[in-house]
């Protein structure tokens, strides 16, 4: 079962890991991935950058990324927890949890969800630099870590 | 009349997040109302220019140029995105 | 730098990776991998199993797979904890934490580790079950998944 | 001499974790250890028939049937691992 959470708040790694599996005997892969404010971009300082999103589109977007992650292989769990709002360098962005019973399809799967997650769930980044605030521009490279999931096999 | 937001960048350049308007035509697509938006003043004449990148969602979901746009939709106009 | 430890005791994966990570303000991206005692293998119930390993060899070799991740992936930190003696359904068994700039090294990298780790690394695993006690068998699919990495593409 | 270890399900066949053994020759290799454990008993001759798969460690490093034996080395046999 996919659950999103879109928020303000700070989420602890362990305790999420700990609740998705918690009697959950069947799964023996856990595959994670934590996304963290980094203190440069393109060669300028970064002192900390702004999340703003679309509420209401960002979480159905975020669960039919899920939804599809889960079609597409047996996975027991989906976790997604995207922060918004002011952030500073080191804190943490985003969670992509997906526990299933495998390691293979675990981790094929977190990675799925991350990268039409950076594709297609309405979160935009205006990052605070010395020349002033700054819109992030997408970059080409998560569209085609996007397009490789068209192809039916594993990328 | 359809609700208008805009999102990031796009927001800042025009200077508003959320409007009503008038479809244009009673068969409007996301095409025909961007080319109404076009004509209307000169922040929106220019970041809907030709070459311009954005994004668009009709109701929440991901949406192209030929995306139907009935009444009472909600249609909103964003850069692409950059979470993550 | 890597990061090896072979213990018995549990470990906290939200603390690990904030240790890992703190201050570490280049890291943009930290994959992970838990993998977790399952209550049932080959059609059997499994009430527990017992981790025997090969002290000395087993850091050794957890090391050198790091130490190939590192070499061949730009990467901050790899951080490996494995659990060694008994063990109970739902218990973590194994931590592999990859930190870097970008989040498609950090999958990659996390993946080989978990790859070689299952081929390369002198663990055993005895499963109780109600026939009684039972040494898990390797998996051949766990040598096909450390094969591929040998093309030096993304596999 | 060369120190011995066996694990797991080789240990358990064996009855033995743990023993000295003199070279068969000055020039031995894993191949010709192998041979002499054969050579020694029926348990040895049994985990070590042919079409048994185990695996072989010299001085803590993944080894082979050509790598070569010297007095002094740790030698450890064990099946396939199943760890993580």
């Amino acid at each position: 079962m996919p659950v999103v959470r879109v928020q303000a708040e700070d989420f602890d790694v362990g305790r999420e890991l700990e609740a998705l599996t918690r009697g959950r005997h069947e799964v023996g892969a856990v595959a994670s991935f934590v996304g963290l404010v980094r203190d440069a971009n393109h060669g300028s300082r970064v002192s900390g950058m702004t999340l703003e999103h679309y509420p209401g589109m960002t979480e159905r977007a975020l669960e039919e990324i899920c939804a599809q992650a889960h079609a597409r292989w047996q996975l027991a769990e989906t976790l997604v927890i995207h922060r918004v709002g002011p952030l500073v360098p080191g804190d943490r962005i985003v969670l992509v949890v997906v526990a299933g019973a495998h390691r293979g399809e675990a981790f094929e799967a977190c990675e799925f969800i991350m990268d039409f997650l950076k594709t297609r769930a309405p979160f935009w980044k205006k990052e605070d630099t010395p020349e002033g605030g700054r819109w992030v521009d997408a970059r080409s490279t998560d569209d085609t870590a996007a397009e490789r999931w068209k192809n039916p096999q594993k990328p | 009349m359809v609700t208008l937001l805009y999102f990031a960048g796009l927001r800042e350049s025009l200077g508003c997040s959320r409007e009503q308007v008038s479809l244009p035509s009673a068969t409007a697509t996301v095409s025909s109302l961007v080319d109404h938006l076009r004509s209307r003043d000169g922040r929106w004449t220019e970041a809907f220019a030709p070459g311009k990148t954005w994004r668009v969602a009709v109701n929440q979901r991901m949406a192209e140029l030929a995306t139907p746009v009935k009444p009472g939709d909600e249609v909103a106009f964003f850069p692409p995105v950059t979470g993550g």
